[in-house]
């Protein structure tokens, strides 16, 4: 008992950090689409960690198949929504940080 | 183990606490829709880590609803953002 | 120091609501003038709740080993207003939206007509 | 621990609300009322108001949120500056909320046992309602049964909002030329995933019809829920498609029959000697009658729930595609 | 075995009605079975008045649990008076709407409408006849619900914007409500209206509980258009097709007015409002403001429709004015206002409808010459329009002479003669109209062969009303009767009744406890 328990304890622990991390990078990135690769990557570890965390203090119950499901759904949505969001944005026209620094070389040379 | 899941649950408090940062100012309209998106995935595992902290998880039928809520407002952003007006 | 604790949650509440009711007075666009109604409709229930809550207590589902329960009353309250709330906000945008077809603006002070306006 | 996550939860719900306030673009305050209706839900949840949370992020947060959303596709995103003074406002805000906090003054101590909302009426609903109604969960048996009339007229409200959203906007079916480019048809990976998540998220709705006697959920829930799987599959494949799956004109009969069915278990009771909604007359033991009520009913509310949702969906969704092929 | 469910049918039967009519679809099937749902609500309406009158109070218990756990249905004098009008006006209304409606709303619309009617009727029967005081705000919400919905079925633009008005200041009043209720339930612990009573009884003092009074009061007063929060419904009564106006005019505010009553006099008890609270102050200012500023605005608008609009808030001043004299005459009139202005607008409105279906306008100018191509419409509109007047033989007269009666019983002259002056306001407003119609020609855009009478099924439902007009202001023994004991049973036997409730109550929730 006292092995699972530190295992999750350590998972959340894990968990937490990643979550951290990743909001920190939400703000520490230059350009939208790194800041994307931040949230979004950080989210399915965080996602793992915690979930798989909380799975061993269930006691293998249907709280354990909810929190299979909680995990499996985040697993499938949450990269799909990042997805979906760069693709918008990239459809939206909106630059990211290299083709932004081209365009104002082109514009220099231009000008 | 409570300590652990206090400060996990704190924890998460101040992403979600980051995020909506994100969600308030933001330099494109992308961003906001990323910070609130993140929001979101973070509330789902804070009602989840929350429960265990209660010791009442058997209400994770609520993290669920939350996942999927989430899921439906995002397309729902994508989807009606494409009639509006250009980025910011 | 105890009267804060006891009554803190009252005061956030009350600063809240009349977030959601400035907005619906004060705000120059309809659709914002509807999500400052759901702002303050959603503090409102929020009161309700605060009062079904006691402390020590569970939420009201009978568990085997645990004696204290928080008020279920106005939690079934709640359950029915926040319907009737999601109902009124889907009329309000519908009413939006004809209006925006009809006057091509759902600003309140564009409206060319005093009569016409909110 | 609780008191210190309802506090900070609280900070973070009055942040929002003064964000809103001076955010012009109105996306930005959908979606931060997104976060609000959240945020909110996570202090019902914390306050031990399982279900309610439940309603809240369903109803608040999904379909409040969408239709809004919807709504600015076809008003534009922009609040312009108002030019007369706040002033008046201000004042009128002013003096409620301070009518308001004199009367929090004689307010009993927040979460109290010995509060008189916990000493009169409620104690027989937590006591007793398992013998008398032999459910669980007492929100359940409060709403369905002791309070019966109310989920009755809240349903009646539903229905009223679905007619109200269908005279004003109607659901119009497309030429099929016209709408050759709904939905997010440029997304195929969230084609894929929609298409596997979408039966998920009923068996879920029907996991929360049918365990709303247990745990947290019920009709209300079940029907929002099963709604937002069909809101799911309209935004991503478009209203034609939907259309395909479930009609405008099947939604409607199902709303009427919604509150039909709820009303006639009402009739039935009546019919069997009792008073109206009188679920003990339903069979010959009490808490059996009261069982199969409960079922029923809360089958014609999330019959009615769902259809209503959906077809004032529907009605928004088609303005919004129709303004855009135009 | 209906006779044991008479306080209940009034709100299932169109309320189950509602969704049949719906499904109908078709105009004309719509129309017959919602009329006939309606007649159907009236007849038990004046069963239950009758029942009422010999027994008192009609209590019926929903799902048979007992108050205060469950929902309890509380019929009195009061009530079921309240409640005969709003279902006999609203059977009137759907038998005169059938040609107004086909030409004013669009034909895919017809059985929405219809629909809306019979929810909102349900509504409203359910505000008048529930015992608790949540249940009232779920009804309320149905009402209002369908009332924007009607409203918003016209085809002028500007139905939308009123309609839009309407939802946020109905919603606002309503959330006040919501929030007064959520006060008392905080200190009482209950939500029946009796049991509040008796509870609150022992909070007198209480500022929880005051603010609570405070913040019903305001959210009713939203509701009946009280003076300066009236905004809404000159736009929506203007704006909304004919026969909506007809309904709402007579019986939504009316039912609010009835709900200001109930809340005054059987749950807060009229020692805490008008002694302690002072209540009573403010209600009378704003209804002689009321009367005031909205009589002269009347008089000044071109629209008839708006001009009826604005005589109705005017006319919610008598009521509330009545209700602020604080005795048991004062209570009296104002609920015999409450019926026979129902009597008045109902009638008005259904021959400006007439006008309007004939005419396609509401234009005081439009109504230039009809007293001679529309006889009996304009007779009609004249008739109820002396009664607003308060011309003796008419309704109108009566209400105003208990009025004033009710006003010089606590020698209050002002009063009385402010009550007088506002009649002569009236004067104008009518008699503007009036000379229109029979001193001025047709104007020539118009062709005089278009112009004529309109169809029975209209004039029918206007002379029974305008014919109870004139009844009911010369044989007054039944409307005083009821009104008389109504009131005397509000100010009195309300309390006694009360606490000995509240003692039966207590001493069960202990047997319960137990």
């Amino acid at each position: 008992m006292l092995i699972l328990d530190i295992v999750s304890a350590l998972l959340l622990i894990a968990g937490g950090f990643f979550g951290l991390s990743g909001a920190i990078g939400l703000f520490k990135f230059p350009d939208f689409y790194t800041r994307v690769h931040s949230a979004s990557v950080t989210d399915s570890i965080a996602v793992i960690l915690i979930m798989g965390g909380l799975l061993l203090q269930t006691s293998f119950d249907i709280n354990t198949a909810k929190l299979l499901f909680i995990m499996l759904f985040l697993m499938l949505t949450s990269p799909t929504a990042s997805h979906a969001l760069a693709k918008s944005a990239r459809h939206g026209g909106l630059a990211s940080m290299a083709e932004a620094k081209m365009d104002e070389q082109e514009n220099n040379n231009n000008g | 183990m409570t300590v652990v899941l206090s400060a996990v649950c704190i924890t998460i408090l101040i992403v979600m606490a980051l995020a909506m940062a994100r969600a308030f100012n933001a330099k494109t309209v992308y961003d906001r829709i990323l910070g609130v998106n993140m929001f979101g995935t973070k509330t789902v595992l804070f009602i989840a880590a929350s429960g265990f902290l209660m010791g009442r998880p058997d209400f994770l039928d609520i993290a669920i609803v939350y996942a999927l809520i989430n899921f439906i407002g995002m397309i729902a952003v994508l989807r009606f953002f494409e009639y509006t007006a250009p980025i910011e | 120091m105890s009267f804060v604790l006891d009554y803190y949650n009252y005061w956030v509440v009350v600063f809240l609501m009349m977030t959601g009711f400035y907005i619906v007075i004060s705000a120059n666009n309809l659709v914002k003038k509807i999500v400052g109604l759901n702002i303050f409709q959603t503090s409102v229930f929020m009161l309700y709740i605060t009062v079904g809550k006691v402390s020590g207590g569970t939420a009201p589902i009978v568990t085997e080993g645990v004696s204290l329960y928080s008020n279920p009353l106005p939690h079934v309250l709640i359950l029915t207003a926040i319907v009737v709330g999601v109902a009124t906000t889907a009329l309000g945008l519908s009413l939006v939206v004809r209006i925006k077809r009809a006057y091509g603006t759902v600003e309140e002070n564009e409206f060319e007509n005093k009569d016409d306006a909110i | 621990m609780a008191e210190f996550i309802n506090l900070a939860l609280l900070a973070l719900l009055a942040l929002t609300a003064l964000r809103i306030i001076f955010l012009k673009d109105l996306f930005s305050v959908v979606m931060l009322f997104g976060i609000y209706s959240f945020l909110s839900a996570s202090i019902f949840l914390n306050l031990d108001a399982v279900d309610v949370a439940f309603t809240e992020a369903s109803v608040g947060a999904g379909i409040s949120t969408v239709l809004m959303l919807g709504t600015l596709a076809l008003t534009g995103r922009k609040e312009k500056a108002s030019k007369h003074s706040s002033c008046l406002p201000l004042v009128v805000v002013c003096v409620t909320g301070a009518v308001l906090i004199y009367g929090t003054l004689d307010m009993p101590p927040f979460g109290d046992p010995n509060n008189p909302a916990h000493q009169h009426v409620a104690p027989r609903y937590i006591e007793e309602s398992l013998k008398e109604v032999g459910l669980p969960n007492m929100v359940t048996s409060v709403l369905a049964s002791y309070r019966g009339f109310d989920t009755l007229g809240e349903v009646v409200v539903v229905f009223a909002a679905a007619i109200g959203v269908l005279s004003l906007l109607g659901i119009r079916r497309q030429k099929d030329e016209l709408v050759a480019d709904t939905g997010l048809k440029e997304h195929r990976v969230l084609h894929v995933i929609a298409k596997l998540i979408i039966p998920l998220i009923i068996l879920f709705a029907l996991y929360v019809q049918f365990h709303g006697d247990f745990g947290p959920g019920g009709g209300f829930q079940a029907g929002v829920i099963a709604a937002a799987a069909f809101i799911l599959y309209t935004l991503v494949f478009g209203l034609k498609r939907t259309f395909v799956v479930v009609s405008p004109k099947f939604l409607a009969w199902m709303a009427s029959i919604g509150v039909l069915v709820y009303a006639c278990v009402g009739l039935f009771s009546m019919f069997k000697g009792g008073q109206f909604l009188d679920y003990n007359q339903l069979a010959a033991d009490p808490i059996a009658g009261q069982h199969y009520g409960i079922i029923i009913i809360e089958l014609g509310v999330g019959i009615t729930v769902f259809a209503a949702m959906l077809s004032i969906f529907y009605a928004f969704e088609s303005q919004v595609e129709r303004s855009n092929v135009q | 075995m209906l006779e044991q469910h008479l306080a209940i049918l009034p709100i299932i039967l169109p309320l189950i009605a509602a969704p049949i009519a719906f499904l109908l679809g078709r105009s004309s099937l719509s129309w017959g079975f919602s009329t006939l749902i309606s007649a159907g609500a009236f007849f038990s309406a004046i069963q239950l008045l009758v029942v009422t009158l010999s027994t008192g109070v009609v209590s019926y218990a929903v799902g048979d649990w007992p108050p205060p756990w469950g929902i309890e249905l509380r019929a009195d004098l009061a009530n079921a008076f309240v409640l005969l009008v709003v279902s006999g006006i609203s059977t009137l209304v759907l038998l005169f709407a059938k040609e107004s409606v086909e030409k004013e709303i669009d034909p895919s619309l017809h059985s929405h409408y219809y629909t809306a009617h019979l929810l909102c009727l349900a509504g409203l029967c359910g505000i008048l006849l529930t015992g608790d005081a949540f249940n009232l705000f779920v009804f309320l919400e149905v009402s209002s619900l369908s009332i924007y919905t009607m409203i918003s079925l016209s085809s002028d633009r500007r139905c939308l914007t009123a309609a839009f008005r309407y939802l946020i200041m109905g919603t606002v009043g309503a959330t006040f409500i919501l929030i007064g209720v959520g006060l008392l339930y905080m200190k009482t612990g209950t939500l029946n209206m009796l049991d509040l009573a008796g509870r609150i009884d022992l909070y007198d003092s209480s500022r929880t509980i005051n603010t609570g009074l405070a913040f019903i009061m305001v959210g009713v007063s939203i509701k009946l258009a009280l003076f300066p929060l009236h905004m809404w419904l000159p736009a929506a009564y203007t704006h909304a097709p004919s026969a909506v106006t007809a309904f709402l005019a007579a019986t939504a505010t009316k039912v609010a007015v009835y709900v200001m009553i109930r809340f005054i006099f059987t749950i807060f008890g009229t020692d805490h409002v008008f002694l302690e609270m002072r209540m009573d102050i403010p209600l009378m200012v704003f209804a002689v403001l009321a009367i005031f500023k909205c009589s002269y605005m009347a008089t000044v608008q071109s629209n008839v429709k708006t001009v009826l609009a604005y005589s109705s808030i005017a006319q919610i001043g008598y009521m509330i004015l009545g209700v602020s004299l604080v005795s048991v005459a004062g209570l009296m009139a104002g609920i015999i206002h409450i019926f026979n202005h129902a009597l008045m607008k109902g009638a008005l409105f259904m021959a400006v409808g007439a006008v309007f279906y004939r005419i396609g306008s509401v234009d005081v100018n439009a109504f230039s010459g009809l007293g001679k191509h529309m006889p009996l419409t304009m007779a009609a509109f004249t008739i109820a329009g002396l009664s607003i007047i308060g011309v003796p033989l008419t309704v109108g007269f009566v209400s105003k002479w208990y009025l004033i009666s009710a006003a010089l019983e606590q020698n209050n002259w002002l009063i009385a003669a402010l009550v007088l002056i506002g009649s002569l306001l009236a004067v104008i407003y009518i008699g503007r109209i009036l000379e229109a119609a029979y001193f001025k020609k047709l104007p020539d855009t118009v062709d005089p062969n278009n112009v004529k009478e309109v169809s029975w099924l209209m004039l029918g439902p206007m002379w029974v009303l305008v014919l109870a007009n004139i009844y009911f202001g010369v044989d007054t023994s039944m409307t005083t009767e009821v009104a008389s004991k109504a009131s005397q049973w509000l100010f009195h036997h309300e309390n006694s009744q009360a606490s000995a409730d509240i003692i039966n109550t207590l001493v069960s929730a202990k047997e319960v406890a137990k």
